[in-house]
């Protein structure tokens, strides 16, 4: 097929991209979307076929067969709990990718130089011929991008999988013993990754070095994200997400296929926005997500003094607080999650609903364990995305809230984010639960959140605590709601 | 028509053009991005992280290129290891996208 | 420096390419300004038809680029005549837009 | 100076760009918006002049010079009402500036082309010889590019032309007889312009055929906006902006220039855009202004009919009715921009709140003769932007407003468009100032508005006029509010 065809193709699925992403603005237009994005790949991929540098395609079919069929199982098995840990691993096979293509273009470039030289130099073809044919195949600038697919690429895939580890709570991870001195460790990695990527830079046709790169870049992946606590992964996942679009990119910087680089620049562009926006929403510096520091540490109260008052309730007791409510609203945390309650939750809704109570969600943006994580949970069990209510807007009639219930939240709605300029989460906006006339607060124990610290809503006047799993309490209640 | 007819005419030119050209476009698809995403509600966080991770394993078309040449050599093997690793991050990232956000019509 | 060091090696692309290039340039553009616009208020409808207006005075470039040569020949002079009528387009079209712009400010 | 640095520079200029239009998202951002669009213009036109093309200043520090100085002169000169014809002349430039830049290149091209086949063929070099010459330093695509920066910027010009003179009202267009059969003749000068365009695309070297294509677009030009209504020109105005958008983004084709092709294609968008959001808002399809079809004509009643039960009023009874108000909503058209009258709505403004009174502003999205221009007007007139609000917000407030006081507004405020599906503007929407408890409309007549229909809202049960001048009047109502 004529070059021009193809890469007006590419344009095309370039457009497709962009157009998924548009759809994805509305949840109405959502699914479209996605399909719009799958077709631009589809194009993409299929028109790539007609290149005249594809000859032969048996490896090609064989390896989408296996690709295609381990990325359905995949995505049918997975539970929707474990997305975050579904993306880290997608994440990471996507930067392995791009390391990848970026080493069989070094080695393709190192061929056709080779052969360039021979035939100009005959069989006595020193480096120097070699060299002088590399460069004069080489479009500008090929290098650093070869360069910046193999670092970027690398540093994903190795980071990529250390996230999913600790998000699927792998075994193996606890075996490893800690880096000591990590931040120095990090240093000198990153120091010795600067310097290997100006070489392969400067000199594209080593392919020494360039897998040298390669294998600092996964080390240095590694100690970057081995010493970030388990609950900060989505930041890092978002973060390597945006940079398997660049490794894309460079990628596509490398190949000079546009696709990739407006495919690449797109998926950059989103990640880096989703770290800002749960950076924002924790009220955390993306430095002191990366190195571990976490708000300015005092000696907060202890546990056992702030749980002093803790009073616990039951079932029975909460159904009837509702009973006499107007309005109830139904916060969601990680613990929900956790204990799947998503559907005990949506026939409590459709229970309260029916006796003509008001019920809405508040949604924190960083509840759980990914941003939108508790919309797909509660999408999932059906119920309508009109009654969940972004943070601010539901703390705006919190105070006219009969009764909040806090279903497997604890840090999203702790009041000393608040009140208490000492505590190490300062500063997050939250949601105040503490605002409702009743709150009632369902967990297994005291025991803290992700970030460790005790909860003074617990032990508010206006607070009940109902110690139970998530599902089996709302479950209980259902029942002596419908018993009362 | 017109364009196939032209493209007939070659004229040459230096590739820092094209080099440049590129940063342009890549330039412009970051805004295009940023402006697009900034959109996206949060009720789609997860989606858009998941689709968005679909459409970065558009390394595909370079591991195809890569794997698709004349002689079995190291290229086309890393090209082919390429291929399954993209070809996972595409298939599963789309369905699995697809999946979640079935539960978002209604 | 890395650039202007790499722009040294010079290798040939089709003209082609370029167009295409330039083609996917063009969509992205407009896929920026159709975002951008989209968000522009109606308050400052007015004040945004008259800044594009001198945004679009950016024909200005080419003229300098006609009547530069080195004999003054017609497209010189096609040139100056152009660069006048742009030049009046971009400083009159930003000069009014500030002009109301400023009204907005308090 | 090198390419790639002129290149790069091209490209910031093109993000000043975007980050301007992005500036103007804001009221609060837009002057400094503004002013990165023109930092970027400067960048763009300084670094030409590095460009090895550019040898000779002299003509260009002249032509900048007249130029500046004219755009300045008119900048200042120019009254905030005579915006859209302002609008409309600058854009008519932009055109020409394309029209000429595409006429040089083409005179350019021939000679480089001669010269290179007299240099490979000698004296008795042949058109043959001339015709490869020429084709072999044509990169792809530069024809049709050519041919499109002609077309369009002669048809900017003459329709600009013209929008200028209906707009300002200029003499010499009564003078002229009108077309006869328009339809007609628009579409054999159209089949004409596509045919010269395909001829100059595939032939650039032509300089005849060039000419002739711009002759033939500018005659097309004038014939399709001389027929369309002068209310109908800020439609037309925002069209040919784009048009010229596209102009500048072809000749960038012309010349492979990315910041021409990027600003040209912003330019392009918001003039679409904005065509776009004037046509919903008069409830017509783009052909129909172009075409000029206005609605459905039916035999509506004649004015005699509908102003049987007109009441007038006076100054001193509108004081008595704001004395008793709470909440009172100004309703500008363009009558107000008329009559000049913003600073003295400005005072009466002030005047209601230091009584207590609650003021807003309804502004109908084509209040005046150009978006936004009721906006201009009033923030000249220094009230404060956050009074003024969109259609819909004020239509649900007004039926709690005690007076609606419509100021040289007609069509905008017509209920026919709501409740008469035969009325020639049924469907448009309006601001529903008869909701309102009491209706006081100012203007200085019963004569119709753009549409040329009669308006029933003036014989309301609930609507006072007040026939006077806008600025006299609210002159007049202040006095009297004060003397009360
Ligand atoms: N969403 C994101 O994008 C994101 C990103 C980065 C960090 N984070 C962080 O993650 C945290 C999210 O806050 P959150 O309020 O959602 O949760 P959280 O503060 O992590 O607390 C979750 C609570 O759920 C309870 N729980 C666990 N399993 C349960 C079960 N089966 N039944 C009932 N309760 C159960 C736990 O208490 P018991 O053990 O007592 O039951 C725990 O206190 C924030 O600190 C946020 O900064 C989120
Ligand atoms: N804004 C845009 O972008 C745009 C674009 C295209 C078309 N249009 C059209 O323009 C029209 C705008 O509607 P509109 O309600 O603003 O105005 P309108 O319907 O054109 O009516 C203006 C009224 O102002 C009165 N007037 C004129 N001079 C006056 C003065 N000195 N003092 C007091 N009153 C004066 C006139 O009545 P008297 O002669 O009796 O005083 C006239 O009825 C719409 O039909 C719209 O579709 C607007």
């Amino acid at each position: 097929m004529n070059r021009v065809w193809i890469d007006l193709a590419y344009l095309l699925a370039a457009v497709f991209f962009i157009l998924g992403l548009k759809g994805l603005t509305k949840p109405r237009t959502a699914v479209r979307g996605n399909l719009l994005g799958a077709i631009g790949m589809l194009i993409a991929v299929v028109v790539t076929l007609f290149d005249h540098q594809v000859v032969s395609f048996d490896l090609i079919v064989v390896g989408v067969l296996i690709g295609s069929v381990i990325g359905v199982v995949l995505a049918i098995k997975i539970k929707m709990e474990q997305m975050p840990e579904m993306v880290a691993l997608l994440n990471g096979f996507g930067g392995a990718a791009s390391l990848f293509v970026a080493g069989a273009e070094v080695y393709h470039r190192v061929q056709l130089a080779w052969g360039a030289a021979i035939t100009a130099a005959g069989e006595a073809a020193t480096a120097t011929d070699f060299a002088t044919a590399l460069n004069a195949n080489l479009p500008t600038g090929t290098g650093a991008a070869i360069a910046a697919s193999g670092l970027i690429g690398a540093l994903t895939l190795s980071g990529s999988v250390v996230a999913f580890a600790k998000l699927a709570e792998q075994q193996w991870l606890r075996k490893i013993p800690p880096i000591p001195r990590p931040q120095i460790v990090n240093i000198v990695l990153g120091l010795l990754a600067i310097l290997l990527f100006a070489i392969v830079a400067n000199n594209p046709g080593s392919q020494g070095m360039y897998w040298l790169l390669a294998l600092v870049s996964l080390v240095l992946g590694y100690s970057l994200t081995i010493s970030i606590g388990g609950a900060d992964m989505p930041v890092v996942i978002a973060l390597l997400n945006s940079y398997s679009g660049l490794a894309a990119a460079a990628t596509g910087f490398v190949l000079q296929n546009n696709v990739l680089i407006i495919a690449g620049s797109l998926v950059g562009a989103s990640g880096v926005i989703l770290t800002k926006i749960m950076c924002d929403a924790m009220n955390r510096s993306l430095p002191a997500v990366l190195f571990g520091t976490l708000g300015p540490k005092a000696d907060g109260p202890s546990a056992d003094e702030v749980y002093k008052n803790v009073k616990a309730t039951s079932a029975d007791e909460i159904a009837m607080l509702l009973d006499v409510a107007q309005r109830v609203v139904i916060v969601p945390g990680y613990g929900m999650a956790v204990a799947q309650a998503q559907h005990a939750v949506r026939d409590l809704t459709n229970l309260l609903k029916s006796k003509g109570i008001e019920v809405e969600f508040g949604i924190h943006p960083v509840a759980g364990r990914m941003p939108g994580h508790m919309n797909v949970l509660l999408a999932e069990a059906d119920i309508p995305y009109d009654l969940l209510k972004e943070m601010d807007d539901i703390n705006a009639t919190l105070e006219q809230t009969d009764v909040c219930l806090v279903v497997g939240a604890n840090d999203t709605v702790n009041p000393d984010a608040r009140t208490n300029p000492n505590s190490p989460i300062a500063g997050m906006p939250i949601i105040n639960a503490d605002k409702a006339r009743t709150c009632v607060v369902i967990k297994r124990s005291l025991s803290p959140g992700f970030a460790g610290i005790p909860n003074p809503l617990f032990s508010a006047d206006n607070s009940l605590m109902f110690f139970a799993d998530g599902k089996q309490a709302i479950v209980d209640i259902i029942n002596a709601v419908k018993a009362g | 028509m017109l364009l196939s007819q032209l493209s007939g005419l070659m004229a040459v030119t230096s590739s820092s053009e094209m080099l440049i050209a590129s940063i342009t476009i890549f330039a412009l698809a970051v805004f295009v991005g940023v402006e697009i995403i900034t959109k996206i509600p949060p009720t789609l966080h997860t989606p858009l992280m998941s689709g968005s991770n679909a459409i970065s394993g558009i390394t595909l078309v370079g591991a195809v290129i890569a794997s698709g040449g004349a002689d079995k050599d190291l290229a086309s093997w890393l090209g082919f290891v390429a291929i399954i690793l993209a070809t996972i991050n595409v298939v599963g990232g789309f369905l699995v996208t697809h999946r979640m956000l079935q539960k978002f019509r209604r």
